[in-house]
This record gives C-alpha cells, structure tokens and sequence, in this order.
C-alpha cells in the first residue's frame, strides 16, 4: 500500500507538527514513511506545505506527484492545491476558512470539516489540526487510533502535558463530525493499495 | 466624532492596539480573515479621543482615524 | 472627515509577510511616514537585509537594493559614493549587523560615511528560526541556546550603541524601543534625526530600535513589549550615546 | 510495533547528519543558521552539551569554517555546515583547510541560487563542490546521499577520509535532503578521536608542529602541490562509490545523484514492466567522480541521460567520461525546480525517438514553459 | 626616440588595468591590498582622485565587492580587484552580482595555492573563474588577456560587455601580468558612463526600481533563472574570443591562455624552421570558451597539448570541446612554477614519439623532478 | 662568564626576514623570553597571521599555526575549544585584526574566548607594501592615501583599545609601545598579564603594541620610535583600558 | 637584437629602480621591452630578481630562461644566478658584496666591480645600481647614455633632485671602473645580434 | 666586567640600539655583512654598566651580555 499525502495551510496552524507525528506512527506501525516540508520561501507567514508518503514498499521519490490525501487548512493554501489533485483524491477542507471558488472537476471525495469552529469552541484554535487527523484517519484509517494516541502524549510532555486533552478531544470531534456528515454509518474506507 | 476604522485582511490580529488605548475602545473579535487569523474591531459606540496610540503600534498600518 | 491618521503613501498596502505583532512593520511604518512627511521619495534609497525584513521593498514604494547577510553597510557605501545628496539608508537585523556584519558597521562609521542605518534589534535570530544573536540576553532561552545563554559558551550581549560611539566617524547613535506609543514616536524622532545628520552631511547616523519578536520570543505580542520595558533595556538602556547637533548647540 | 522499525529513529537529513557526527566522534561543531540546514545547527546546540563536546555559533561562516580550521589543528573531529551562500563564504577556508592539509566535514545542504535565491531545493552548487570554489589546485571528496539514511552513513564514513587523507570532506546535499525526516538506524560504532601526530596541542616534549599554507621558497609551493596532486590520485584510486541500478540490460542510463537519483529510481519503478530498458548509474562520491563505471556502461548503453537539479554541472564530468563513446543527453530544473518521476519518463521517451539533437544541453520542457515570454531586459 | 613607441607608456598590467578601466568611464573603484595585485590599488589611489572618481581602501574583499555592488545597483561602471585568495572571499558576492544582474568588472592576478600559498604566478583559480566558484547555476565573462597592452585592451572592453548583458566580467590574470611592465597604449576612447534605467538612483518622478536576487515565490526562480540561461547562451553564441597562430597546418596545436600562451609563442618560434607543424589556439574569452575552433582543428589536427599553471583545469574544457575526435595531452606547472619554453617543446616531442599514454594528465617531468622523494605523509 | 642579558631558546637564530628596525622583531622576542622564563614552552600554541609576521613560526620554538588574513581570533578559538588549559595567543597586525579581522575580534572578546592577542599596530600595511590601515593617522602619508589620510574620503584612526573595552567579556586590555627601553619592558609586563589572565581563565585579553615599520613610515628606525612617541600617542594613548585584575584587588 | 637580463639583489638596493629605468630607456629608444620582478616570496627582505628583455622584435616570453646578462648585488643572491648563465652569458658582480665560491664553468665574460665600495665613496651606498648601469652599459651598450642622464633625471623630481648629481657621478665611475679594469682602452663590446 | 657580544650575521644595522646607551658605547661600523647591511659594534674600551638597553630594544635579538 501507498499514502501520499499533501498537508497544507499557514505557518501557525500546526500542519508541520501533525505531519510529523503521523509519519512517526506509521514508522512505529512498520511502515516506510517520508516527510518533508515544501515551503515556498525563506520568509514567515506564507502557506506552508508538506509531502507525507506512508508505504508498505521503499520509498523512491519523496516529492508527491499526484495526491492520495490532500488536507487544506485555509484560503491561501486552497489555491494551491490543484497541481496535485487526482480523480481518486481525498480532499480535505477546513471549511471554516476555506471558501471554495472552483469545482474540482471529477475529485468525488471532498470532506468540508469546520476545522478551526470545533476548535475554537474547544478553546483552542491551534487543535483544528487533530481535527483535521480526527476526520482524516477516521475516513482512511492510515494508523492505528491508540498508537496515535501514545505518541501524541509523548510529545506533549513537560509544560505542554496539560494540551494532551484538548487535542484528544479535537481529534475525536474530527473523527465525529465526519462520520456524521460523511460516512453514515457506512464501513469506513480501506486503504487503497496501489 | 472620530470614526476609527480597521482593515480587516491587514489585520493580524496582534492585540498591540488594544492595551494602549486610553478608553479601551478596542477589542478582539472572534472572527478569522482568509488566513485564519482573528481581527480587532472598534467597539461599536465606544468613544475615541483621536489620541492615535493604536495607529502608531499597529505593524500593518491597517488603523484609519477620522475625524 | 478628513484622516486624524492614515497609512503613508509610501506604504504600500499589501498584507506583509510578517508574524502578528512583529516589530519590523512599525519601523518600516515609520520610515514611510517620514518619507511622506518630508516629501523625500523621490530622492531616498533603502537598502533591505536578509533576516526577517528581507521584503521591505514589497512595502516600501522606494528605490531599494537588496544586500547581502551582513553587507547592508557596504552596498550603502557603493550606493552613496554614487550619489552622496541622496538619502540612503540601511536597515538592519542584529545577525545581519552585529554578527556577520559587525566588520561592515564598523568599518561604516568609523569611515564616518554618510549614511543612516536602522538596527532592528530583536535579540534573536527570527528569520532562520530562533536561534542566539549577539544581542540575545543572558539566560534568554533560544533554539541554539536550549539552557539559556550562557556567557561562558556563549559570550555577553552586544551592546551596539555602546561600541560604535567610541568611533570618531559616529556622528548620531541612539537607542530607542517599539514598547509604547511614546517610545515609537521617540523612534521616529530618532529617524528623523538620523536623515538629518546625513542631509546635513554630518557623517554616520544610526538608530537601535528594541523590537519585538513575539514567536521567538514565545510570548504574546503585549508581554513582548512589557519584556522589552523590564528586561531588554536593562541590558541595551534607551538613550542617545552621540549626538552631533549637541556639540553645536 | 513491527520490529525492523525497532532501532529507528524518525529524522530529518540535518538532524542524522549532526548525530553521525557525533557517533563517529566528532566533538567538536561550529555553525551559523541559515535555511535549510538549521535543523543541523539547532540540534548540535542540544546534543553537543549532551555529549561534554564543544557546539558554538560562529559570528559568521567565515569564521565557524576558521574555528573548524583550528579545531582541526589541534588534531580533533570537527564539522561545519551552511547552504549554498554560506559555503560561497567559506571557499577561502577550505582553501586553506586543503593547503593546510586538514580533516574536516563541511555539509552543504544546497537551496536555489544564484544570489539569495530561494530556500529550496537545488543542485547548482556542484561545480563549486567538485571542482573546486576557492583558489588553488585542490581537491575536496565530495559524497553525495540520497536518503536521510545514507546520510548518516557518509557522514560517519567523511569524518574517516577526512582523517585519512588529511583532506576536508564535503557532504553535498540539499533542501529536500536536509528537512526530509526519514527513519534512521544510526548503526555504526560509535567512535572517539586520537589526537594525531602532527596537531598542534602544545609542544611538551617534542619538536614542535606548524600548521601552515604558506610556501614562501621559490620550488617548495610546486613540490607541495605535486605530493597534494599524488594523494588525489590515491583517493580516485581507492574512494570511488557509486550504486548501479539495472544497468545490465539498459538501453539508456540515467546518471543522477542525490535527490534526482530518488526521483530516477521513482521512473524505474514507474516503466517497469514496460519492455524500456532503463538503469541508472548514482553517483555517491562526485569527487573522486565514477569514471571508469561509466566509460565501462558507455561501451553498451545506448545513450546516457543526466537528471540534475541545475542547469548541468554534473554533465560536464559524464561527458568527460563518456566522451564520445555515446550520446549524452541532460534533463535538468533549475532554481528550487525538482524534475518529477514523469518528466524524466518523458525525457526518455523523448530520447528514444530519434528526432532529438543529442550532446547539447536541453533545458527541460517544463522549464521552458515556464520561461515562455519572459521579458528579456538585459541585451539592448 | 622612434615615434612608433611615442604614446606609449612604460605600465605594469596592474596600472594598465586602472588606466583602461578610468577611460572606460569606470569612476569608482574599491580595493583591498594583496600581492601582486598590489600596483593597480596604488594607482588607483593616485589616479581617481585627478579624474573626480571615488577610490576606496575597502575593509575587506567582502566590502569591496559589495561595495561595487552598490555601486553597480546605482548605476555607475565600478570595479574591483584582487588576488586568489581574496577572489574567493568575493565568490558570494559575485554570485549575487550575477544573481541580481549587475554589472562589474573584477580583476583577478592570480597567484599560487591552494592557502596561503605564494605570490608567483598560477593559472589554478580558472575552474573558480569559469565554473564558478560560487553558489548557483550563474556565469561570469572572463577574459584571459597575455600581455599588458591587452590588460588594457580587454579591461576597456570588459565594462562593455558587462553593461551589455548586466553580468560581472572578470579579468583573469596572473602575478606576471599583473606586475610585468611592458609599453601601453591607450588607444580607444574615453567614455562617461550613462546611468541605466534600472539603477536605483532615488525614484524621482518614477515607479521605484529593485535590485534583489531573492525570488520566494514558487516558480519565479526558475524562471529567472531559465533568463539567465538564455542570456549566457547569447553570450556564447556572440562574445568568444581566440586567437590562432600556424594552425593551418599544425599537427600538434598547443592550447594554452595568457602567460602560458606567450610562453607557447616562444617554443613556436624556437622551432620555427625545424620542419615541425606547431600551431597555438589561445582561447582569449574562457568563458565563453572557444568551443567551435578547437572542434573544427580536432578534424585535422593530429593531437592537442594543454599548457597551463595548473594541475589541468583548461584541460577540461578542451577534452569537452575536442571530445573524442583528437588525443589531448597535457603539460602543466603548479604553485608558482611557470613551464618553460624549452619545458614546452621537450613535451611537444615527446608527444610526437608514439610511446605515451594519451588522454591523462601528466605532470612534467621537471614537476616530477622536484617532487622525487618527497614524504607522503597523509595516508595512514 | 654570565650572560645578563642572552637571546631566549625559545628564539630560533636565524636571521628574520624582517627590514631593519622593524618592531615585530621585538615583540616576538619578548614572547620567547616569556615562554622561556614561565617554562610553558609545552603548553603554548601560537596563531601566526598573514602581515609581515607571517614567518613567526620560522622564529619561535613552539608549536604554530597560520591563520588566513583577519582570522586569527576563530582560529584560536578552534584550538582553544580543544585545549582550554593551553595558552593560546595570536598574534597580528592591524591590517589583519582591524580591517578584515574586525568581526573575529570582536566576537572573540565579546564570547570572553580565554585567550590572548598580540596586536601590533604599526598604522600601515607592511606586508604589502605600505597602505592605509584603519589605524593610519590623520593626514599620514601611505601608497593609498598619497595626499595624507583624509577623514572625509578614507574614514577615521580606529582605536581598538577604546573600542574593545566597551565589551562585557574582554578582561585585560591595555596599550603599550616599543618606543624606548622602558616601554620595550612594559609591552613585556602587558603580555604577561594577558597571559596570567589566560591561565586565571578570566577571558579575553588583548595587548596593542605601537610598533615602528620604518620602511613605509619613510623614516630611520631612530626617527621610527620618536614618532611613536610624539605622534602615535596623541591618537593612541597608552594605558590599560580594563583590567580584571584591578577589580579583584 | 635581443638582450635578456637578469638583475638580482638585496631588496634595498635599487634593482627594481635600476631596472624600470633601463626599460623605460630602452622603450624610449624604439625597443621592444618587458620587465618584471620575480620576488621569492611574499615576504620582505629576500633577493629581488628582476627579469629585462630588451628586443627589437615582439618579445613573447617574458620570461629569462637564459640571460645574456646577469647582475648580481649581494651574496645571497649569488647562489641563485646559476640557473640562468649561459657560456656567452656577461656576468656583473657586485665585488664588494659577493665572495665567489665556485667557478663559472664556461662563462668567459666576468665583470667584478666593488659597486658597494664606490658607492660608499660617494656617500650613497644605495647608488651602487648607478655603479653597476655604467658598467654595464659600458660593455654592452644597451640604450643611449644621454637618453640614460635624461630618464634618470626626471625620474629624480622632487625632494629627490638633489640625488641626481650623486647617480649620475655612480655611473660615470662604473664606466671608469669597467673601462680600467677590463676594457684596458679595447673598443666596447657590440651588443650581440641573435 | 661587562662585555658586549654582537652577532654580526643576525644585526641589521638598524641602529636601535646606539641611543639607548647611557655610555655612547655603541656605534655604526662600516663593514656590511653578507646581505650588504652594515652592522653595528662596541666601542672597544667604552664602559658598559650592564643596562641592557641595547638587547632589550634589538629587534634581532642579536645582542649578548656578560658578566
Ligand atoms: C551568508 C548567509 N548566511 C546566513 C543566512 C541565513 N540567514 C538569513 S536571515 C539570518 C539572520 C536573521 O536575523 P536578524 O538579522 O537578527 O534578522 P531578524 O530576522 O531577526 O529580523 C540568517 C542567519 C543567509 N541568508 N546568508
Ligand atoms: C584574504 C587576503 N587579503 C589580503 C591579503 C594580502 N595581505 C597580506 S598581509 C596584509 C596586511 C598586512 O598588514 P598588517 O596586518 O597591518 O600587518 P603588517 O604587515 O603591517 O605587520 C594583506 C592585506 C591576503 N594575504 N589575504
Ligand atoms: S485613537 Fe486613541 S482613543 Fe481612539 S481608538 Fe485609537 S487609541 Fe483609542
Ligand atoms: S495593532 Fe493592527 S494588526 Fe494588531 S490587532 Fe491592532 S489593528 Fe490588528
Ligand atoms: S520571526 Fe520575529 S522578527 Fe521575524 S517576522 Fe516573526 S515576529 Fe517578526
Ligand atoms: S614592512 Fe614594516 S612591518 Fe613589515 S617587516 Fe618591514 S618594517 Fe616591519
Ligand atoms: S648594556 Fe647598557 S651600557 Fe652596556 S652597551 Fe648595552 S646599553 Fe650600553
Ligand atoms: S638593535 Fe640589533 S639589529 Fe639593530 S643595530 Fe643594534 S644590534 Fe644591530
Ligand atoms: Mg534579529
Ligand atoms: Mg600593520
């Protein structure tokens, strides 16, 4: 099986460090992964942008191409997308910023999450992230929920423990919100191997 | 009657305005502009001396004061 | 109704790349204002660092070059030989010119070349993350200096002001700060005082200006101007450390 | 938990290349920060202390390659690293470093030129590596890795040339290589340094040592370049890597390093099954450069076809292998552009059908687009 | 006193440089110290001054060269000038030269190295001159002049072409060049420099002008840097340079630039009337390089023979040029020594005796001479 | 027979290549007969530039190492790094630590790096040939200022001294000069201190020496140290400009 | 005509002066002429050596491979002559200066005039070039002496005029010296036409 | 008895030395050694308390004294 994923949005919205702890669950889960940021500048505030690959195989190129996942956290990141995008894409919108100009043609799964809203009304509109994670691995079940987990409380230690909580929480409204609006009761999907 | 007014896609939302006025007059909104980023706004019928303090903190010059 | 306050012209409005609550678009805010005020456009050429204000010439409706990290100094020379009626100026992060550009400024004033530069100092390294500048304070923590600095790995804060004044081409040296209205109108001022000298072609003007760096600082923007209050200028006092225009007054 | 994952750890390239130095004993680190190699900097400034060695921010490149320089002198394991204009700040000192004969690792993880630039991706800076930016007739081994793992690898294995041959070593990688987290084994032996004979460490009872360039008597330059220039033949001798991947049957052969070598190897994988015959030859060291390897393909191949992320600077050596015994062909993006698996899938097919001019750069397609109407200021 | 020497002046290519470049038109200048480029900082000291230019004893080679970078964002014909050493201070600087397409002339009087080295004269800094030494996929004109009246010559016309193409031209030289004095005359016109449209002169009554070479946003980097490209190969199409002597009917053609070419004169003319077919190709620009007449000799030529101060950097541009078609040997001295003449035509006839090997570089043998019994001591 | 006075071991006999009168004769003299009286000839380890000191190690008995120009302080500090019990001093002139070398020296006091620098002034380029030094005096002849040095054109003498003692981490910094037999035995007593400040791991410390280059001063060696005396002074005075040890008494 | 020459001293004592003069002279005259200094080293105080070719054709190498003429000033400078002596090469040693250690073999034409010793003579121990240019030019005849007197003359301005005097007397005794010693009332050498 | 050595080949002539002697006991020769230099001697007969001013200025540490 092979994930490629693209995660995007600005500087602040935490997409470097929910990158980096998917990648590092699904190396603890066995998988070959590679993660690296794609910023467009030297320069701060600019969209920030990240290829995930997650695969059962060696890793050849790490530059995703063509998209299996792509996750969109706010306006300016939304233009960029569509270089990437695939019929089979699986796109996912933070709708509570991303407002949508343009079709995207034969791309069937679009998930809207209202990321930064079930952030913010958690208190914490840094979390929208793990929302993000929480409708994301929900629909695509990339890594197991508890591992995740675990390696979120790792790396939420000292000073930043008492955070472990909220993102939790984050992350299962995510996981919520989809499976109401989205999945229905459906099975969720497999991950598709190629 | 000063009419203070505040762009919305310069704002950043850094608060620097806020603390420096005389009749507090300033407040964070909840709402995020395109980037995500939350904005400030003049409260509404609040009174405003003019004295300029937000517009001379404000790092995107994004304060009009009218007079 | 006509404008108690407006953006200067010179400033142009595009979202800059800065984080919320960053000190460079003050400055460079003030620097248009003058620019307008004194109705020098057309006769002002900025030079823009690498650090964290490399884009200024995307705000500034100006003549502006580029320099490299560090060099500002020298590129100003070369620009102001050219046309020593301009006003040219540099401005400058504390990497930029107390780090690998310290041999430049120095060797700037001490040439006594009629130029003004604005030293943004934020104690940190913002551009590339965070990491100690010369001006970083004791103990303050950044990314290259996990356990606070430490003076005996890391050495002492650079006090900028202080170094240059003993050079005789130095003709105004002033340190102000970004923490309060007051202290950005006495900026200003500073700035204003700096174009002068090099009008007045009285030799090397340069204006520190304590200025904030809430994400490396990790703090807020509002605590970020109350550290500068209580801690920065405790270690960099504000004040004037040479003054041409007094010797004749 | 699969076991195999066991021992790793999830890095970036910066961040193994700074934890092989300190596996192979380097203790002592001098670097400035500057994108995209300031994981490295900021992590030996956590791990240094750790270890009781030495991690100082140099006030410049200038002076983090100078304080390498006296490190070295005094017989130690030491490293420097920066990005493209930093190492343009530091071709002075590894001039000296080279004429001084002394060990040193410097890593270069390469973003867009020229000038300032960009901050991604680029292999534009091989020629300064390879054939030398400082003045002189010097050599520096320059090993180029491909994944965060040989990373690791090669930097453990530069600091042991640099000491063998008295020489620095340049590890050339890139943005992408440098930000990149991949997991990691660091399994190598963990190593401490010996002071060698010749350092300066003080005097006591011996006859003192001088580390020096300085050849100020008329002939003693001459001969010190002639015994520089026969230790360079030992290293192209014996230092030679590189990595064949289907060249027994290949028709055309990629040459790529690095970056583009994943990128290649990503095309391989794409055609296989397809009936083309492709292979790529990866240059790992590109000085002492896989000469022979590639004269001994040329005598089969059909074409060869070089992918760079530049406008092709590795393609002068191939050629100057290869000569004439066969067509080279080139592929490059330039500026922070990184060819896709696709584009150089093209390209190849592009080769294959016999219309094409061969031997003279080709600016990839891509970037033509790109350049298409491109205002044209500078010729009056 | 025959009138034929009658205007002309007794200069080290030094002072010849700082004269050619004054009636060029170039009015500002920023140097530092070095040797042996010391002459043409000395004059210019004298001669600005007098003719209402700007003459700046820079703090450093840095300086100097950003420096003139301010001077050429401004608009105004500048140079500098230096020797190894401190060129490769200036590699940074020069890729920022060319990465925001200013124009200026550098001078480099090479001397020898690598390090510290000595002040004799070297040809080791051509791959820094002409690959760049620098950071980047950048290019630099770099002109190799051999005698001091075409130090002024080449300096007059090297403002040109870096007005023309806005790109740094450098002025390749060496420690002979620099400090030989032969007659000059200075015989093209004086020119006044005119300030270009894209200099930042203050924005009076216009839209404000930019020098930057950072282009952050994705794309545009590779755009600019596709212009580049463009402009270097309208460079390579119009501005080589060469000069050919007896190539007619050579069966051996000596390929060698500026003092190695003068010396190559001097074999050519010892064996005049031997019956021996010598010719010289002197490549004039070596970048661009001569490319198409070193071709176009391969096809009847019996073999070629480099001649420089290195250990064979030209070489390889010959090897590039000539490929396969024709075997190209070599002879070469390093770190001060310059090859004689007699050293020249004893390689020349060892070339004609069918025993050698071809291809490789071959350190003369007075080279292997001196470097007989030396202590190899960097291989454990 | 006893020798009163006898050339140091540590000194190698051989004839310098030094010109006659030269100052930098004396002052490497005075290093050896340090290292011979204190016996740390084993634990002394010498940065030599590139001016006309460069040869130093053909002279002194230790173990040396070259620095490229301007960067003696790094080098040092790289060797110091590793040795932080050996004394380490460089030794340099004022192209090479005031021009070029500017931002090593001053980031090497201002890091307190424990070590020791040698600097002697001479106002001019001796190696190569006689030009302006950033500590050129006023009006003074060299080949880059024909017409004397002129503030406005060529910048102002540059007091290193002056300008080093601003620094938190520079410990001993002092002015001494070779312009009679008393002075001679003072820059003695000077680098003694320096390096006591060395082994007391006190930080930085740094010796100016005015020293005679006759060739380019286009002056007898005689008329050499009058000049010191009466010109050299005006613009640098001697004295000791920080002082650890002071503090402590 | 050609004539290489060598010129080689202590660096104080007016080779380099000497030489740029000849030059200068010889340029003046109609030749062909390069000059340049081959310094050992970067360092002050070794041997100068100056290499002077002096043709009525287009010089190529400036490089003295085989001198014509050699001028030796001092003793260190003595040891490095032998590379560049031919058997018809014309040899003037400073007396004063070098104690002759070996033979020169072949070489026929050795002129041994105590330049130093004169110089004293006159006060002026650095116008011992002057001793050594009448000398020589008195066996070979390179340039004209009054085109000589005139050079060297405005090469004196200045401060410097007073010295002209004191030269010119240097090169009148060298002549006297050669012409005593070694020419015994022959008539002087033609310049050999190679 | 204070004696005077000085080393012919290492002095440069540069005449630091001479007045620095409180007894003038020190003077120009003009023998030049090897590099053409004159050199510097003691007055025979001339006192010589032992000062050490004349080694302590010699830039070639060419001067001995004994006792
Ligand atoms: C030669 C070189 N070295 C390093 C860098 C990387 N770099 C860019 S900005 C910067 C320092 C920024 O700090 P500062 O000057 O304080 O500016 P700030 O971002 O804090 O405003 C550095 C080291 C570079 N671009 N070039
Ligand atoms: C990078 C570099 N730039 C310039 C030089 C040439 N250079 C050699 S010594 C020197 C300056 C010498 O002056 P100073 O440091 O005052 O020493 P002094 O000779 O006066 O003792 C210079 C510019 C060099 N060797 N390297
Ligand atoms: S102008 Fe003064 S009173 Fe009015 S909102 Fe701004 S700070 Fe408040
Ligand atoms: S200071 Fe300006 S940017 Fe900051 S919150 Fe107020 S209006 Fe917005
Ligand atoms: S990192 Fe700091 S200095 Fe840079 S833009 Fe952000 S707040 Fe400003
Ligand atoms: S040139 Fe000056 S500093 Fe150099 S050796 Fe001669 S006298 Fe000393
Ligand atoms: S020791 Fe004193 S008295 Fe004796 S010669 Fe020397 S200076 Fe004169
Ligand atoms: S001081 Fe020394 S070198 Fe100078 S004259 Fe006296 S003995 Fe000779
Ligand atoms: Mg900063
Ligand atoms: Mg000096």
């Amino acid at each position: 099986m092979i994930e490629r994923m693209i995660l995007i949005g600005y500087g602040g919205q935490g997409m470097m460090l929910f990158g980096r702890l998917l990648a590092r669950v699904a190396m603890l889960d066995g998988k070959q992964v590679t993660f690296f940021p794609s910023y467009g500048t030297e320069v701060r505030g600019g969209a920030a942008c990240y290829h995930l690959i997650v695969s059962t195989e060696e890793i050849f190129s790490p530059v995703v191409e063509e998209a299996d996942t792509i996750i969109v956290m706010n306006q300016p990141s939304y233009l960029k997308l569509k270089n990437y995008l695939m019929p089979s894409s699986h796109l996912f919108l933070n709708s509570s910023l991303v407002k949508e100009a343009e079709s995207f043609g034969e791309v069937k799964n679009i998930y809207r999450i209202p990321a930064t809203e079930i952030a913010n009304e958690l208190g914490n509109v840094v979390a929208s992230n793990m929302v993000m994670m929480g409708a994301y691995n929900t629909v695509k079940n990339l890594v197991p929920l508890p591992l995740f987990l675990d390696c979120l409380k790792s790396s939420l230690s000292g000073r930043k423990a008492p955070l472990f909580e909220i993102n939790k929480l984050a992350l299962l409204r995510g996981k919520e919100y989809v499976k109401k609006v989205y999945l229905k009761g459906e099975k969720t999907l497999e991950v598709s191997v190629v | 009657m000063v009419m203070v007014r505040i762009d919305k896609e310069l704002c950043k939302g850094c608060e620097l305005c806020i603390p420096f006025c005389p009749y507090n007059s300033l407040n964070m909104s909840r709402n995020l502009n395109e980037y995500g980023l939350p904005t400030v706004y003049f409260k509404e019928g609040h009174p405003c001396s003019g004295c300029r303090h937000c517009a001379v903190m404000c790092p995107e010059a994004a304060i009009e004061i009218l007079e | 109704m006509q404008a108690l306050y407006r953006a200067p012209e010179t400033l142009l409005r595009v979202p800059t790349h800065y984080c919320p609550g960053c000190g460079h678009g003050i400055v460079q805010r003030l620097l248009a204002e003058i620019i307008d005020e004194w109705g020098i456009r057309g006769k002002t050429i900025g030079l823009a660092p690498v650090g964290c204000a490399v884009l200024a010439y995307n705000y500034l409706d100006i003549d502006m070059s580029e320099a490299a990290h560090g060099r500002p100094p020298a590129v100003a020379t070369g620009i102001k030989r050219v046309y020593p009626d301009n006003i040219v100026f540099s401005y400058q992060g504390d990497g930029d010119l107390a780090a690998i550009g310290m041999a430049e400024i120095i060797h700037a004033a001490s040439r006594a070349e009629n130029i003004t530069v604005i030293f943004a100092n934020n104690a940190i390294y913002g551009m590339t993350n965070g990491q100690l500048a010369p001006t970083t304070l004791l103990n303050q923590r950044t990314t290259t200096t996990p356990e606070g600095r430490n003076p005996l790995t890391h050495g002492y804060p650079l006090r900028v002001c202080e170094l240059l004044a003993t050079l005789d081409g130095a003709s105004f040296i002033a340190r102000t700060s970004l923490s309060s209205p007051k202290n950005v109108l006495q900026t200003k001022e500073a700035i204003k005082k700096g174009f002068k000298t090099q009008i007045e072609k009285k030799g090397f003007s340069l204006i520190e200006v304590l200025s904030p760096c809430p994400v490396y600082w990790r703090m807020s923007p509002v605590d970020s101007l109350k550290f500068i209050e209580e801690k920065m200028t405790q270690t960099y006092p504000l004040g004037v450390f040479k003054d041409w225009g007094k010797k004749e007054l | 938990m699969k076991s195999s994952n066991n021992k790793k750890q999830l890095l970036t390239g910066n961040e193994a290349a700074a934890e092989a130095a300190i596996l192979a004993g380097c203790r002592y680190y001098y670097g400035y920060p500057i994108t995209p190699q300031n994981e490295l900097v900021n992590h030996m400034a956590i791990r240094m202390p750790q270890v009781g060695g030495t991690f100082l921010q140099a006030e410049s490149e200038i002076a983090a390659i100078y304080m390498a320089y006296g490190s070295a002198a005094a017989g130690a394991r030491v490293m420097t690293s920066s990005s493209s204009p930093g190492i343009s700040l530091m071709q002075e000192g590894i001039s000296y470093l080279a004429g001084s004969e002394l060990p040193c690792v410097i890593v270069n993880m390469q973003r867009g030129g020229p000038g300032l630039g960009d901050i991604s991706p680029s292999q534009a800076d091989y020629f300064q590596a390879v054939k030398g930016g400082g003045h002189g007739d010097y050599r520096t081994i320059v090993l180029a890795p491909a994944s965060v793992q040989e990373i690791a690898d090669l930097v453990y294995d530069a600091f042991d040339l640099a000491d063998r041959y008295r020489n620095p070593v340049m590890l050339l990688g890139d943005a992408q290589l440098g930000q990149m987290m991949e997991p990691v084994e660091l399994k190598k032996i963990p190593r401490t340094q010996q002071t060698p004979r010749w350092a300066v460490t003080g005097a006591e009872g011996r006859a003192r040592n001088i580390i020096k360039s300085f050849y100020p008597v008329k002939g003693e330059l001459e001969a010190f370049n002639i015994r520089l220039q026969r230790k360079y033949k030992v290293v192209e001798q014996k230092e030679v890597r590189y990595e064949e991947v289907n060249t027994e049957r290949a028709e055309i052969i990629l040459v790529a390093y690095g970056t583009c070598a994943r990128i290649c190897k990503e095309a391989l994988r794409r055609i296989s099954g397809t009936g083309l015959q492709i292979g790529l030859l990866r240059p790992i060291s590109l000085w002492p450069f896989p000469k022979e390897p590639l004269r001994r393909l040329a005598k089969k191949a059909k074409a060869f076809c070089v992918v760079e992320m530049s406008s092709g600077q590795m393609l002068e050596d191939v050629k100057l292998a290869v000569l004439n015994r066969c067509p080279v062909h080139f592929y490059g993006r330039m500026g922070g552009g990184v060819p896709s698996s696709k584009e150089v899938i093209k390209k190849v097919l592009n080769i294959l059908a016999p219309e094409e001019s061969t031997l003279e750069l080709e600016m990839s397609e891509i970037s033509q687009e790109l350049g298409k109407g491109l205002y044209f200021s500078t010729i009056p």
